[in-house]
């Protein structure tokens, strides 16, 4: 743990670059009217950080119920109403928009060598349509919430409460307008705005993650658009589409909704993905094993991601046939994340291995997400899934791979570009030290999950037999320590904003684009359009430009 | 911590020695489900292991310490190659093995004994054949094949039995089913695990799996009087069926003797086997499903019979082997079209259960 | 498919674009883009991709038709017979010429004719409210009939098809009640998917009107037409939509 | 898959435009037509021709894809080929239903 390749310049004489995108203006309005991609990634950092510790506070709720057998800490509707606040807020306004707003929108144009996004005001849109949906959502939360779950089933959603199934509704309409804006603006820069010579192939992995999961938010999400609207028109004007009573099929819904939330859940895995390649590349000094099959099981995740949507549905009704075609094709998205965690495994071979922060995440990462991905695989299997679905097995599988894969990720991303978007370098011992309680505090809360899930322990249960109990008070000790786990990168890296080192343009000495310039970045990015003239991770090129840079200070000195 | 308080310490003592890891195995695919379960654990562990193992090593003896220069490697097909086929092929083993435990629990056997479930927001009605009406709770013989027809009256319900490894939705407008043989004689734990409103999580009971002699205790010294199909017959008679579907030559509906499982040629072409499904359908849509040689003239039910209702007369049709009880009906009501000269025959006291309807 | 970056390209300098006379810079080219062709190719890729939401957001409406059109055939058959084929037909009419009329405006800015811009944009701004008011007379009737689905939905027109004008036309027998209570599913379908699309021509005027304020002040023919083309591509892919829609909801059966 | 710098801006003639407004114009004449004539289970299938033929003529004259990149015409493609998808495996599961038990 001794040695890491930080290097810093010399802490005495290093000052954060007079000009950057932060001092360029200042005053609120140039931040709330911004077209830079960069501000509007920090607008979105602050408000996905507030309704993160939301959705994580109504989960600390959950845990606390379910410390005791009976329902006693609160009434059973309002419990209903706390997870499925839970539900709505961690999908809707923290996991789907997470690493592609912050970190996606401030890195892409960086990483691509282009001034800026495509649609910088429909990326400010975007901005504003998430913060209008999730207000909206304040809103429903503070006049009596909803408690439908964050599915919205139907007939349930339409016929049998007479909660804000409208207003969340509209927020979670919203909010998904806000995450195609998004994907359509990253999907025409990548495509239209790379510097000359950027081929495709020498895009760094974290792109084509962010190209991919694009693709699935603007195909996908106008689907659960209609769901919704739908639902809202049946709720109001009592068109008959899902009323079984008026000849509607309730599991139509069914098909619009996971039509488009299977897909989701790849928009959020997928850019953490990105993060993983970034970051296991720049700490073992080594170019991703396999760069091609990783690339390609990203876009393969992207396309199989369409095909199997109904593996949420097996035991609702569908016909047996449709179980064997839609279980066959969960089994074929499996594999591109198999393949994913191997490469990732091998690109440490031979490497140099150093374990800052960011890297103990990525280790994180992969041991959660393997875990994750094999019990999808329990789920995806027919006979299986007729025991385990609806149960706390799918918490933990949904948890494991969200929470243990997806937020490792952004958390392992947010420090390893943290110098880059601030010009401060986060503290390193406190930070390892955060990851690791956080991992100790993940594996407690959601590992007994597995085992209630095979007892049999129905989701969403505010009272539950008295032989579970143990198993639940684990988990909400788990709970307890990963909320610490997440509170503490607050403190620091708030800290850090003042107190941190002096980052410099390349702390960790990595190849991409966005480290050749200085941090934080200016304005328009470069200073002169950057040619790209080598491969992706080509640490050869990184030293003899290291070399040059040092004959001329030495030149010129 | 000198001194534990008592209520404490009985927490305690209560709190950790009754716990459980693993449901019992009571019913004859629980073995099998948990065999395909264990293979997957498995796996997953030798998976987990070998990338652990293979992060460990590689951070331990490719750390910078030890291996400061990093070695440019491209990738290699051949690896690729084996961690996408080693995992396709493990997963569709899986994929296998799981459809064939998926359609042995979804495709009944033709010899179960059939239960009626009905879901309501927030309880769960078990109607058994012979007449026992049980609410949150269902009693069922050990060593036989029972089958539950499920239907919901309001939203998605879905009726879990851990402990047999079955679950399945209760869903409104369709029947679906599931079946089970349970193994082991004692009480199991049932669940509603779809999200159904405010009681979701008090919409639980038990499941009493009884040796076969107790199950006939319990049958007999349970009964409600009268058994499914009779209560059948009497809405049989009071909704009018017997108008249309007496056994007169010239009824205006078919005769609905045997009509349980027969072939049935459509009016709109093409045959259709008559199940419960079809039987419900018949009654709620009639016009669509109009048997061939018969005028389109059934009118709607829907809204009139409950899903009991319902329940009961599709035990009704499929207990009538022979016209008898129809020709009993006919005789002692006066519902036939008014031309028509009423046989003589005065009417009988309703005999006791007769053994044809025994369930 | 490696899309190498237009930019390595255009080798010409960016100043001899096509347009003559243009400077190297001219007023409207963002700052982050290099040059005027990739940003008109760019907006109008990313105006494809934003077509292709609505192709997925009407995508659900369409399956949901499919499958209750198979379900209920025979009350789909009944229940379009109340709608007329007339006003329908001119309907689609109306909606061709308004992206023929789109077309030739989006040619006018192009060949920088700013009197033929402004009057094929009124022209369209014009076919496009003839398409609505048409679309409330048919709303109306179906209010008169009470079609509309839970607002007293009534069935008299399909089980007594002789007291209805239309049904009498179609010469419908009279539906029992079960087959004539799923009417009401197709006008639900009716109602979503005609409404959804009269939003969308709602939406479509509004903005038009607004195309019209600013070509009237020469805004489109002075070399930038990107706004008038993804406009024109809004529009076109609303007058398909409507060309599925008058065969799938008018036309079931009128023989 | 750069295209030469000439599509940049071609310009449809407005002969082109008046052709195919006629095109349109006959096929909503037949699909009406075609529906006054009993053809079975061809009236379904035609409807859908003409209108799938209708709208291929607006998308590629009206909306120019004839002139257009082909990432354009791939854009597109993927975008009617998740339509069929979403229609078409949901169809798989409603088709399937009354073939084994329920």
């Amino acid at each position: 743990m001794s040695d890491t390749i930080v290097s810093l310049p010399d802490q005495s004489t290093a000052r954060i670059p007079k000009d950057n995108f932060i001092t360029r203006e200042n005053g609120l309005l140039s931040w709330l009217l911004t077209g830079d991609h960069k501000r509007i990634a920090i607008l979105y950092l602050i408000s996905l950080s507030f309704f993160f510790f939301i959705g994580g506070a109504l989960a600390g709720l959950i845990r606390l119920e379910l410390l005791t057998p009976q329902s006693d800490l609160m009434a059973t509707d309002t419990y209903n109403k706390v997870f499925t606040m839970h539900g709505v807020i961690m999908v809707f306004f923290f996991l789907v928009p997470s690493v592609p707003a912050t970190l996606g929108n401030f890195l892409i144009p960086l990483m691509i060598g282009a001034k800026d996004l495509a649609l910088p005001k429909v990326n400010l849109l975007s901005w504003y349509l998430y913060v209008a949906g999730g207000l909206l959502t304040l809103y429903t939360m503070a006049t009596g919430g909803v408690d439908t779950g964050w599915t919205f089933t139907t007939p349930l959603s339409t016929h049998y409460v007479n909660t804000n199934v409208l207003t969340t509704g509209l927020a979670v309409f919203i909010a998904g307008f806000s995450s195609i804006f998004t994907g359509l603006n990253f999907i025409v820069t990548i495509h239209k705005m790379r510097a000359p010579g950027m081929t495709w192939f020498r895009l760094p992995l974290f792109v084509w993650a962010h190209y991919a999961a694009s693709i699935l938010m603007v195909l996908a999400t106008p689907v659960v658009a209609i769901a919704i609207v739908l639902v809202a028109l049946e709720r109001t004007i009592g068109i008959g589409v899902f009323d079984p009573t008026k000849g509607g099929d309730p599991l139509l819904f069914q098909h619009l909704f996971w039509f488009y939330s299977h897909p989701a859940v790849y928009i959020m895995i997928l850019p953490g993905m990105g993060v993983i390649s970034e970051v296991i590349s720049t700490f073992s000094r080594k170019r991703v094993f396999g760069y091609t099959a990783v690339a390609f099981s990203s876009v393969a995740i992207a396309v199989f991601g369409f095909f199997v949507w109904a593996h949420h549905m097996f035991i609702m009704g569908v016909s047996n046939y449709a179980v064997l075609i839609f279980s066959l094709l969960t089994m074929l998205v499996a594999v591109p994340s198999a393949i994913k965690i191997f490469n990732w495994t091998f690109t440490l071979y031979k490497g140099s291995i150093t374990f800052e922060t960011p890297m103990l995440y990525a280790f994180g990462f992969m041991g959660l997400f393997t875990i994750g991905g094999m019990t999808g695989v329990f789920l995806g299997t027919s006979g299986t899934d007729i025991h385990l679905t609806e149960t706390y097995f799918i918490v933990a599988h949904f948890h494991f791979v969200m929470v243990g894969g997806m937020l490792m990720a952004f958390l392992a991303g947010l420090h390893f570009w943290w110098p880059k978007i601030t010009g401060r370098m986060y503290p390193e011992k406190i930070s390892q030290m955060a990851a690791v309680v956080t991992f100790i505090g993940f594996n407690l809360t959601f590992f007994p999950q597995f085992i209630l899930g095979t007892l049999g322990m129905p989701r969403r249960y505010a009272a539950y037999p008295p032989e579970f109990q143990v198993l639940n008070v684990f988990s909400t000790a788990g709970a307890t320590i990963l909320g610490v786990g997440y509170l503490l990168p607050v403190l620091y890296l708030v800290w850090s904003l003042k107190y941190g080192a002096i980052a410099g343009g390349n702390p960790w000495q990595a190849t991409g684009l966005e480290w050749q310039t200085q941090s934080p970045p200016l304005t328009e990015n470069f200073v002169k359009m950057p040619i790209m003239d080598h491969e992706a991770y080509d640490y050869e090129w990184l030293e003899h430009q290291t070399e040059e840079r040092k004959k001329e200070v030495a030149s010129a000195g | 911590m000198s001194h534990i308080s008592p209520v404490l310490w009985q927490f305690l003592v209560k709190w950790l020695t009754y716990f459980a890891l693993f449901p019992p195995e009571a019913s004859k695919i629980a073995p099998q489900m948990d065999a395909l379960y264990f293979f997957m654990v498995l796996v997953s562990l030798i998976g987990l292991t070998v990338v652990t193992l293979l992060v460990i090593s590689f951070s331990i003896l490719y750390s910078k310490k030890r291996h400061p220069v990093a070695e440019q490697i491209e990738g290699s097909t051949l690896l690729e190659a084996t961690w996408t086929i080693i995992p396709l092929g493990l997963f569709l083993v899986m994929f296998v093995w799981g459809a064939l435990i998926y359609f042995r629990v979804f495709t009944p056997p033709a010899n179960a004994m059939n239960i009626y479930v009905v879901g309501k927001q927030w309880m769960w009605k078990a109607e058994h054949p012979g007449g026992q009406h049980e609410i949150n709770s269902l009693h069922v013989p050990s060593g036989r094949a029972v089958q539950l027809t499920l239907i919901s009256q309001d939203v998605f319900h879905s009726f879990s039995i851990p402990a047999f490894r079955v679950k399945r939705e209760a869903i409104p407008g369709r029947y679906t089913t599931v079946w089970f043989e349970a193994t082991t004689p004692g009480t199991y734990h049932l669940f509603c695990t779809q999200y159904c409103g405010t009681a979701h999580s008090q919409m639980i009971g038990d499941i009493v799996v009884l040796t076969p002699e107790d199950y006939r205790k319990w049958l007999a010294n349970s009964t409600s009087g009268a058994s499914l199909a009779q209560n059948g017959e009497r809405l049989f008679a009071s909704l009018s069926c017997v108008a249309c579907h007496n056994t007169r030559p010239d009824a205006r509906g078919p005769s609905l003797a045997n009509v349980y499982g027969a072939k049935l040629p459509l009016a709109s072409g093409g045959t259709v086997t008559a199940d419960d499904a079809y039987l419900r359908e018949a009654i709620l849509n009639p016009s669509q499903h109009v048997t061939q040689g018969y005028a389109p003239i059934m009118p709607t039910y829907q809204g009139q019979v409950s899903e009991e209702g319902i329940i009961a007369l599709v035990e009704y049709i499929k207990n009538l082997n022979s016209d008898y009880r129809i020709q009993q009906t006919t005789n002692t009501t006066d519902l036939l079209p008014e031309g028509e000269a009423r046989p003589a025959s005065a009417p009988k006291v309703a005999p006791a259960a007769p053994e044809r309807l025994k369930p | 498919m490696p899309d190498s970056p237009l930019i390595a390209h255009t080798d010409s300098p960016v100043a001899n674009s096509a347009h003559h006379g243009d400077d190297a810079h001219p007023s409207y080219l963002r700052h982050h883009f290099e040059s005027v062709e990739q940003q008109a190719d760019t907006t109008n890729f990313a105006m494809w991709l934003f077509l292709l939401t609505e192709v997925m957001f009407f995508g659900g409406l369409f399956t949901a038709y499919l499958i209750y059109r198979n379900w209920y055939y025979p009350a789909f058959v009944a229940a379009s017979h109340q709608l007329s084929i007339p006003l329908g037909g001119l309907n689609t009419l109306l909606l061709i010429t308004s992206s023929f009329t789109m077309a030739m405006g989006v040619w006018c800015a192009e060949t920088r004719r700013k009197s033929g811009l402004v009057l094929c944009l009124c022209l369209t701004f014009i076919l496009g409210l003839g398409f609505l008011g048409i679309k409330t007379i048919e709303y109306s009737e179906k209010f008169e009939k009470h079609h509309v689905p839970s607002y007293h939905y009534s069935l008299n027109s399909f089980l007594n098809p002789d007291s209805d004008p239309a049904a009498k036309a179609a010469g419908d027998k009279p539906l029992p009640l079960d087959v004539a209570r799923h009417t009401e599913v197709y006008f639900s379908l009716y109602f979503a998917m005609t409404g959804m699309h009269a939003l969308h021509m709602i939406i479509g005027i509004a903005i038009l009107g607004f195309m019209i304020f600013r070509a009237r002040a020469g805004a489109y023919t002075s070399g930038h037409v990107t706004f008038v083309e993804n406009f024109g591509l809004y529009w076109h892919f609303v007058d398909i939509v409507w060309i599925f829609l008058f065969p799938l909801l008018y036309l079931i059966s009128r023989h | 898959m750069s295209e030469p710098k000439e599509h940049a801006h071609h310009i449809v003639s407005p002969k082109v435009y008046v052709v195919i407004l006629f095109a349109l114009l006959v096929g909503t004449a037949t699909t009406v037509w075609a529906s006054y004539v009993d053809l079975g289970i061809f009236n379904p299938i035609i409807a859908l021709a003409i209108a799938c033929t209708k709208a291929t003529l607006v998308v590629l004259f009206f909306m120019h894809v004839k002139y257009a990149t082909k990432l354009t015409k791939l854009t597109i493609f993927c975008g009617g080929f998740l339509f069929i998808t979403l229609i078409g495996m949901t169809l798989a599961d409603y088709i399937t239903r009354a073939w084994g038990q329920w």
